[in-house]
């Protein structure tokens, strides 16, 4: 096995002036239309352009709508939780 | 921020599956101030636009883990 | 470095299309003096493999852009 060069440390970067982005960008592409299911570190959600991707639980503030799709999705979650539960009772 | 909002008539075609035969290279990445990470990309057809990072993560890739790759430092051993 | 050659019964599911869900995270990135990059994987089922890095980039590519994202430095020209 040949000898190794070393572990990443980092993925270094120049940094640009953020004019650099332009001339096209359109943050609506990534404004959140539903969150679908969530596991512990991330949501995945399907934007208004019509893309699913899953996004860091800490990052959802970023994205238009995030917050409140999120509040939304953990209601439903919850309604059906409590449905459950009467569910069993009633039995 | 709010100036990235300038438009150009280029439409990405959100419609298509995977963008990773339409884009020739991801050109930078950068961070703004609020955390979020935006990509530009170099399309084949001589187009250039940005997108949040997760628009590329799942449209091309490939493409962002060769832009990646191409700047990895590493710890010697 | 001559652990990896302590075969361990754990074999990755090669037949399957995408690790996404089966891998927990990456856990290092090691380039090679012959230039190869290796990435060792830790699954969810506790085990621990490592492939060449085009492995990852067909089997898992979103799990090696985290880890890539993880790891960005913004450096002044």
């Amino acid at each position: 096995m040949p000898k190794a060069v070393g572990f990443v440390k980092k993925v270094v970067i120049p940094k640009k002036p953020l004019d650099v982005l332009l001339p096209f960008y359109d943050s609506d592409e990534t404004t959140v239309e539903k969150v679908l299911k969530e596991d512990e570190n991330l949501l995945y959600v399907t934007f208004l352009a019509g893309l699913e991707a899953s996004l860091r639980k800490k990052d959802i503030y970023l994205y238009k709508n995030g917050e409140i799709c999120y509040q939304k999705y953990l209601k439903r979650k919850r309604r059906v939780i409590d449905d459950d539960s009467d569910y069993d009772a009633d039995r | 921020f709010l100036n990235l909002r300038k438009k150009s008539n280029f439409n990405p075609p959100f419609n298509e599956s995977s963008w990773e035969d339409l884009v020739d290279r991801v050109e930078t990445v950068q961070k703004l101030k609020n955390g979020k990470i935006l990509v530009k990309l170099h399309w084949k057809n001589g187009q250039q636009s940005t997108h949040d990072n997760v628009v590329v993560h799942q449209k091309c890739p490939l493409h962002i883990i060769r832009f990646y790759e191409d700047h990895l430092s590493f710890q010697e051993e």
